[in-house]
């Protein structure tokens, strides 16, 4: 095989999704339109989970929310045939994130797990990964956030809070997934069970819409829930590879 | 050649640009500082409460969250291409008309390369990490992301940096060298230093051409390279209307564009205000005046193309970004820019109108204010428009955003004043080159022969 | 290196100095700065620093009674889920329940008793000891139940449930004052007296959600709002995804609400007709011949008015489309017709919710899976029977304003709020000479009490709940103190025993959680022998550690069939509403938003929770058809004022793509004038401007039956709001597909009950 | 005419020379400030209670975790309670002034405000669980801790987790190996690095290997989140 074919070659190898072999586990998540309701309980239980700042109306006024996970809205038709379409939007944990590419200190790469890591305390705060986002679940500290006391006692002592300057985003409770292995190792289990772990927005949402596991165990409630006809990924076209697919919402006949 | 350098003797040339360097009005005085406090208030100030409340103090936003900051930066980047490139591709060429101004060219080069860097730091949220974005070993045995753009960036302006710095120093040892022998005390010991013993002799002389000629051909590519990697920044990114083949092209055209307009600003200036009536010419106005022309031709060009391709594409993204571009918000920012860019330099194909200093002025700057939109376009309208609808949102600079980008100004013009007073701000002996030797029997000959 | 001289020298060794000096400076300004480590004085048994802790408890944020498990460190609250085996909420819990946290980790919170001495609404207050403010209460009690005067005494509380009610009761009765009130402003009355009328059932029977296939709701929010929206969600999905057939869900309202965009068809009814719109499908569906029961001639006569020609044109609804609704409604098995919400709160909501009952009744959902079942009978005061309804709440207001009143009790209730301003129900309040407030915040009610006695929080207190909509079978369950007390204060219950005990009625308990075991004990006594354990205390822990305890046996009972009267009484009027609909054109619907009844207003997180279908966080506004908008000119964020009969309150306006064009909409909950830093001067009180009309048959005032007109200002706010453009331009965002392709999910719990 | 720059760079000598010492400065003191402050001797804090792990650990041979009873099950190592101490010092050493001391803490039933020595960044979610469950002795991080009087950070030069392993390759958990010879380095994220590339976990303990991959936990987000 000449010289230029094995480059070629190396860099296809390096074209894999995530530039691992296979993943160690395979996170994914599905979200199912037609069981949602758009109650924004999971939005909720992520802000208490992860330590997201209340930021105050203020800087809502400015669109400098962070919210890793947020609730879109698409109203579709005029009155009276009129629908409203909810979807729950967070970060997609791309195979082939557009983020990781260009973040210049690798604060953000592709992990073991197919999980696309943000790692705060090596951000330098380019902001250059929420630009290649294209679905904008990337948030970034403007400034400092205070906590009132004593409200602060709430904060998650398992998740680091970000300081200004810095980029935060979905990181599928990885807390949550540390532990779920940490317990594995304490019961001398290799694998964390299916279900053993949900990410805090899976755990409370009211509808069940969410499902979360690892999609390289088939068996697991999330393959089987992958496997629907109805499943789909958003901007798919783009070759992102996300590992958060969305099961359609069904158009009644009747 | 001009007649007006004939009548020129090789003296006169000497003491013309030492007299710019040793004697100093008041005038040069009360700019200086007007500049540096400037900076100090415009720059600095907002800057330094930037770092201490964080970028919040500009107005960037979700999804805006590229804002005038990085637009400067390109601007600054941009306008680095006046000199260098231009100086190098000249030298090449042989074009004797371009060794008065040659050197204010370099300056700028060096200087807007300083801004545009210090740019960066403004830009990023946690500067004081920025070291990480180097490649060195460390004791977190972390290295930075090569395939980043942004990298790519880091490595490419900082090899510019470094070139135009050592093309601009060697350029000017004779010419220290001849200040040096004009000048006592502290001048005299800081030139000897500077000019590195400089005697003149045919080997210095040889070999300084050889090299200096080796690193222009060295540079061109560089310059090149430079600005389309700044453009892959956007254009490796996803995003509608930044995500375009076109674009380094585009950027690498607009960078020469704005220089070239630079390099006419300075040289009115320098021409005004340190009298070198009898360097900088009609002659170096008409030039550069048949250049802007062909480069904003160059500059219209690519722009019918990226907008028809937008539109061609059919894409609801690319749709919607450049019809928010073109009808949006920033519209009027857009159409402006066109009038500036696109349509005022064609007032350029009248000789009249070239050889007249004061309007190509007015149009030089007219055209880096239309530069700048552009940019600034590019980042505020790709951004606030892109896959989520739900997502949309508008991007407006703050006070601090706007100070600062005054400031980078101020602070551009107080470097260049500091230059103009250490460095020979025409170079001696190339413009020597272009006269005839003098007669015999000239005094100053004796001590006037090329240095 | 040739001659140095002493000046150079010095100069040298200066440098040097200064160096070093600088080094030395750098590396210390750059180290980390000391910690400390605090141990404990005590190892405490039930944690160990750095893993967390689990308890279960019950959710108080609304009636629903969900189950909550609590995660702790280091002896803090740290987040809460729903508690998975609780048969409630199955692990889910709404947002409002997951910031309970910030209720209890408010910065506003009352860290101790306090004294209003400089007048009431002077926000002015001074700390006073435990002591000092029980004795102040106790002493007026006192007097008052020893003059055998123990009726002007007035105890108005938050709905409270289960044996924490029943300490109340026996409180009052020891005082010897009947006028002991829970109030909630969103307390379903209407349904309570349907229910009443049509089965002759005190208590809420159960919506079997989960195994309808098809599901008619007249105005109810069941998704969002509505009696046990969690639960709810529930059957929702597991209607739409549980089984191999797909659930339909139809919602009729002329506002659409979070239940309506979730549903399969939206159908804007008028406002007011939904009763009469479920006559007509009751019509359609016996003289078609559906209905096979007896009474089928009576049922004809009462029901031969409301042809669907006649409906059509009063609802607004085409005829084809009713026939389909009713044809859809008889023929899917089981199907199921649920009112609440905006049907019920009109002039004519008791007739409307009867004639539901009667829909229900004649397609044969009642009794029936997947229809509406009865639950087996707590025993003991219903909800119904202790909640106060705005006429009772009237009296109370007259006779504060005659003088019979001498001391208010106030726990957590806050009608100040709730009730319209037309009612005078704030003034007559100033009347009574003593109030005191157990609340653990300072809202517009408390604002007027003399003496504040905090309570705890539910997080640091017992009680306990017996979800009354429940699962179709009773449940109970335990809700205990998950953290220590933050501040100083007490549990509403102690406080209560306390001053029995000082004012000479002690009860036969010494601190609440003695009141609850002591109810749990008799519980345990008469349940199910299969279910006894070795002894109480086993018992005990083992229900601690499930959080919940209950009974599978569902009831089932066939209802007593309505008879001839109860037919013959069905009927709904036209709605009566305030205000000449000339100068009055529109007509206001002020909804239920995550807020609640503005209770989770001083929640940071709720405030920050983008509204569901408007995504407008931190603020109010009014919902008006792009149409009437554009009639109108005006557009997004124009500030306009709502004037009703009774007043006026301004608001931007949001342009609303799904309600009536006659009706404006405004969320409930904004608008607090003293309730927090976070709840306070934000947005208006849509239920100030409401006119007083009450439905006679529930005594409840109808809170839809208002009518408006806008007034523009002529002034522009920005409303602050998540969303950009919310219209997906054919980028397939949302992607939806035929019904064919209908997938049964297996990711709904099955309902599961702890054996005990 | 004089070109040479000779005459140059002499008159510029001496202030070349100053800048030069006070540049060597910095370093010099950078340095000296780090030989003095982060020395054992030096560096120990001042404990509110002259605490001596030599004569607990040491002398009398108290397993670590007898105290720090967390380490083995939570991230925490955690330090013993008040009441711990008394356990023993109701009947130990009662009229010793030190443990008057402990005991005055105990009867106002006050915490001893102990000064943390071995701090990590607030990003830094280490978990002590782990390692000590993989057969991690306490010594390969914190030193001869059974040595010293007063508890030190060292920071002599680390060569790594060379010297964490015995020569066989083996770590020991017994707390008496040799792991004196262990000096932690100043606990930057390389010293974790390092051992996790050089080590695996087989059956539950930590071993040799020859280079690690991500499963030995080297994906920042084992840490940091």
């Amino acid at each position: 095989m000449s010289f230029l074919d094995r480059i070629t070659e190396g860099w296809r190898k390096n074209r894999k999704p995530g530039y691992y072999e296979e993943f160690d586990y395979h996170w994914a998540m599905t979200i199912d339109l037609d069981q949602c309701s758009g109650c924004g309980a999971c939005v909720t239980a992520c802000q208490a989970e992860n330590n997201l700042p209340i930021v105050g109306e203020d800087a809502f006024t400015k669109g400098r929310e962070i919210k890793w996970l947020r609730l879109e809205h698409y109203w579709e038709g005029e009155y009276p045939d009129v629908k409203l379409n909810v979807i729950p939007m967070m970060c997609q944990h791309c195979d082939s994130a557009p983020c990781e590419t260009v973040c210049p200190v690798s604060a953000t790469y592709h992990n073991q797990d197919g999980l696309n890591t943000q790692i705060y305390n090596r951000c330098i705060g380019t902001r250059s990964c929420a630009v290649y986002c294209p679905y904008e679940v990337r948030y970034f500290n403007y400034n400092d956030h205070a906590w009132e006391s004593p409200l602060d006692q709430q904060l998650n002592p398992d998740v680091s809070v970000r300081e200004k300057g810095v980029m935060e985003k979905c990181t599928f409770c990885i807390q949550r997934i540390r532990q779920a292995k940490d317990n594995a190792k304490d019961d001398g289990r290799r694998r964390v069970r299916d279900g053993e772990v949900q990410p805090a927005c899976v755990q409370t949402c009211p509808t069940k819409a969410m499902v979360f596991g690892d999609r390289n165990d088939p068996k697991s409630q999330v393959s089987q829930s992958l496997n629907d006809p109805r499943a789909y990924k958003v901007l798919d076209e783009l070759n992102t590879h996300s590992s958060v697919v969305y099961l359609k919402k069904v158009e009644a006949e009747g | 050649m001009d007649g007006e350098l004939n009548q020129l003797k090789y003296t006169d040339i000497h003491n013309d640009v030492v007299r710019s360097i040793v004697e100093t009005g008041p005038n040069y005085y009360i700019a200086l500082i007007t500049a540096f406090a400037f900076t100090l208030i415009c720059f600095f100030f907002p800057w330094f409460y930037q770092l201490y409340y964080g970028i919040g103090a500009a107005g960037m936003n979700h999804p805006g969250v590229w804002g005038t900051y990085l637009a400067s930066f390109i601007f600054w980047i941009g306008l680095s291409h006046s000199g260098t490139l231009l100086s190098c591709v000249l030298h090449i060429t042989n074009s004797s008309w371009r060794k008065a101004m040659y050197r204010s060219a370099e300056a700028m080069t060096l200087f807007s390369l300083v801004v545009a860097a210090i740019m960066v730091m403004v830009h990023v949220g946690r500067p004081w990490f920025i070291h990480w974005a180097a490649p060195y070993p460390n004791q977190m045995e972390m290295w930075p992301n090569f395939r980043s753009p942004l990298l790519f960036d880091v490595m490419a302006i900082t090899t510019y940096l470094t070139g135009s710095t050592i093309f601009i120093y060697m350029g000017s040892i004779p010419d220290f060298a001849a200040v040096r022998d004009r000048t006592q005390g502290w001048r005299n010991t800081m030139y000897s230093l500077m000019s590195l013993g400089w005697r003149g002799t045919d080997t210095e002389w040889h070999r300084l051409h050889w090299a200096y000629t080796f690193l222009a051909v060295l540079i061109i590519p560089l310059a090149v390279s430079v600005h389309s990697i700044v453009s892959w920044d956007f254009a490796m990114s996803i995003v509608p209307a930044l995500h375009q083949t076109i674009f380094a092209p585009y950027f690498v055209v607009g960078a020469i564009y704005s220089g070239t307009a630079g390099i006419v600003t300075v040289m009115f200036v320098l021409r005004k205000f340190m009298d070198f009536g009898q360097y900088i010419t009609e002659l170096h106005f008409d030039n550069l005046g048949k250049l802007l022309l062909v480069l904003s031709l160059l500059w219209t060009y690519i722009n019918i193309v990226e907008v028809f391709t937008g539109f061609y594409s059919g894409a609801s993204g690319e749709i919607e970004a450049l019809n928010y571009r073109l009808f949006g918000f920033y519209a009027p920012l857009y159409w402006e820019m066109i009038a500036f860019c696109a349509i005022a330099p064609l007032l350029c194909a009248f000789k009249s109108f070239r050889t007249s200093f004061v309007p190509m002025l007015v149009l030089s700057i007219a055209i880096n204010i239309g530069m700048y939109t552009e940019r600034f376009l590019i980042v505020a309208t790709s951004l606030s428009r892109q896959y989520l609808p739900d997502a949309w949102g508008l991007y407006v600079p703050s006070a601090v955003e706007i100070s600062i980008l005054l400031g980078t100004f101020a602070l551009f013009t107080t470097l260049f004043l500091l230059f103009v007073k250490v460095f020979p701000s025409v170079s001696m002996y190339e413009v020597k080159e272009t006269m005839e030797s003098p007669k015999k029997s000239t005094p100053a000959a004796s001590e006037g022969s090329p240095a | 290196m040739p001659n140095i001289d002493r000046r150079d020298f010095i100069k040298l060794v200066g440098a040097g100095g200064v160096g070093v000096g600088a080094g030395v400076v750098l590396r210390e300004s750059i180290k980390h700065p000391r910690e400390h480590l605090i141990p404990h004085v005590l190892a405490p048994e039930d944690y160990s620093s750095g893993v967390a802790t689990w308890y279960n408890s019950v959710c108080s944020m609304c009636s629903a009674g969900c189950g909550i498990s609590v995660r702790t460190r280091e002896g803090r609250a740290k987040k809460i889920e729903g508690n998975p085996s609780h048969a409630v909420n199955q692990g889910g819990l709404c947002a409002v329940g997951q910031a309970g946290l910030q209720v209890l980790y408010n910065p506003d919170r009352v860290t101790g008793p306090l004294l209003q001495a400089a007048g009431r609404g002077s926000n002015d207050f001074t700390q006073i000891t435990w002591d000092d403010g029980l004795t102040r209460v106790a002493s007026r009690l006192d007097v008052l139940r020893a003059a055998g005067r123990g009726n002007r005494v007035a105890v108005l509380t938050r709905g409270t449930s289960g044996h924490l009610a029943e300490l109340l009761e026996a409180f009052g009765q020891g005082l010897g004052t009947d006028r002991l009130l829970h109030y909630d402003y969103d307390h379903p009355h209407a349904l309570h007296v349907a229910n009443q009328r049509f089965f002759g059932e005190q208590q809420l029977p159960y919506y079997d959600l989960a195994n309808t296939r098809h599901l008619l709701s007249f105005g109810a929010d069941y998704l969002a709002g509505w009696l046990s929206p969690v639960h709810h969600s529930l059957g929702f999905a597991q209607s739409r995804h549980g089984g191999d057939h797909r659930g339909h869900f139809v919602q009729i309202e002329p506002r659409m609400s979070p239940s309506g965009a979730a549903a399969d068809e939206w159908i804007p009814a008028r406002p007011g007709t939904e009763g009469i719109l479920a006559l007509g499908l009751a019509h359609h569906i016996v003289a078609s011949g559906h209905y096979e029961g007896d009474d089928v001639d009576a049922w004809q006569e009462v029901l031969s008015a409301y042809t669907l020609a006649r409906v059509a044109q009063e609802t607004d609804v085409s005829e084809s489309t009713l026939r389909q609704l009713a044809e859809s409604f008889a023929n899917t098995r089981p199907s199921l017709a649920i009112g609440g919400d905006g049907a019920a709160n009109n002039s004519n909501g008791v007739d409307t919710l009867v004639a539901i009952n009667a829909l229900n009744y004649l397609a044969g959902n009642v009794g029936e899976m997947g229809g509406v079942i009865f639950n087996p009978d707590p025993g003991g005061a219903t909800s119904h029977s202790r909640q106060a309804n705005y006429q009772t709440l009237a009296q109370l207001a007259e006779s504060a304003r005659s003088g019979e009143i001498d001391v208010l009790i106030l726990n957590d209730a806050n009608p100040v709020f709730t009730m319209p301003v037309a009612s005078g129900f704030k003034a007559a309040l100033e009347q009574i000479p003593f109030i005191v407030s157990l609340s653990s915040f300072i809202d517009e009610t408390s604002a007027l009490a003399d003496v504040v006695l905090p309570s705890h929080t539910y997080l640091e207190s017992w009680g306990d709940a017996f979800p009354e909509q429940g699962v179709g079978f009773s449940i109970g369950a335990v809700s205990q103190p998950v953290v220590a007390p933050l501040y100083d204060t007490k549990a509403t219950g102690d406080i209560v025993l306390d001053l029995a005990r000082r004012v000479g009625k002690p009860m036969p308990w010494n601190s609440t959680e003695e009141c609850i075991k002591d109810g749990w004990n008799k519980i345990y006594q008469e349940s199910d022998s299969n279910t006894k354990t070795e002894s109480f205390e086993s018992f005990w822990t083992a229900l601690l550690k499930a959080g919940v305890w209950g009974k599978k046996n569902h009831r089932m009972t066939e209802t007593s069939r309505p008879n001839a009267n109860t037919i013959a009484s069905i009927g709904v009027d036209a709605p009566t509403f305030s205000g000449d609909a000339e100068v009055y054109p529109f007509v206001l619907q002020p909804y239920l938003s995550t807020m609640h009844d503005g209770r989770a207003a001083n929640l940071p997180w709720i405030q920050e929770l983008p509204d569901a279908m408007t995504s407008v966080v931190y603020g109010s506004w009014v919902e008006m058809n792009p149409k009437t908008a554009k009639d109108l000119g005006l557009t997004e964020g124009d500030l306009v004022d709502v004037e009703s009969p009774e007043g006026a309150v301004r608001a931007p306006i949001l342009v609303y793509p799904a309600i009536r064009p006659d009706v404006i909409a405004m969320p409930i909950g904004q608008g607090h004038t003293n309730y927090g830093r976070y709840a306070s001067n934000r947005g208006t009180n849509p239920l100030e401007i409401l006119s007083p009309v009450v439905d006679e048959n529930s005594g409840n005032v109808a809170s839809n039956a208002t009518r408006v007109k806008i007034v523009a200002t002529g002034k522009h706010v920005e409303i602050v709001k998540t969303s950009g453009k919310s219209r997906d331009l054919g980028r397939d965002i949302v992607q939806t597909t035929g019904g064919d392709d209908h997938t049964a999910q297996t990711n709904s719990i099955p309902i599961t009950v702890i054996p005990t | 005419m004089n070109v040479s720059i000779q005459p140059a760079l002499k008159s510029l000598r001496t202030a070349a020379l100053i800048a030069l010492v006070a540049v060597v400065g910095v370093f010099m003191g950078y340095f000296i400030d780090f030989l003095i402050t982060d020395n054992p001797e030096v560096s120990a804090p001042e404990q509110p209670i002259a605490f001596s792990h030599k004569i607990h650990a040491g002398d009398n041979e108290i397993p670590c975790q007898y105290c720090h009873t967390e380490a083995r099950r939570s991230p925490s190592a955690g330090v013993p309670s008040v009441n711990k101490c008394m356990g023993c010092h109701n009947e130990v050493a009662t009229d010793s002034p030190l443990i008057r001391q402990v005991s005055e803490y105990w009867e106002n039933k006050e915490p001893i405000p102990w000064v943390k020595v071995h701090d990590l960044p607030d990003f830094v979610h280490f978990t002590h669980k782990r390692h000590v469950q993989a057969g991690i002795a306490c010594q390969t991080c914190h030193g001869p801790v059974e040595t010293m009087d007063k508890i030190a950070v060292h920071s002599r030069d680390n060569d790594g987790p060379t010297l964490m392993a015995s020569t066989t390759g083996e770590i020991t958990n017994s707390e008496t190996s040799e792991v004196g010879a262990t000096q932690n380095d100043h606990w930057e994220m390389g010293l974790c690095l390092n051992c996790h590339k050089q080590h695996d976990v087989v059956d539950g303990k930590a071993v040799r290997v020859d280079d690690g991959g991500f499963d030995n936990g080297l994906d920042c987000w084992t840490c940091h989140k």
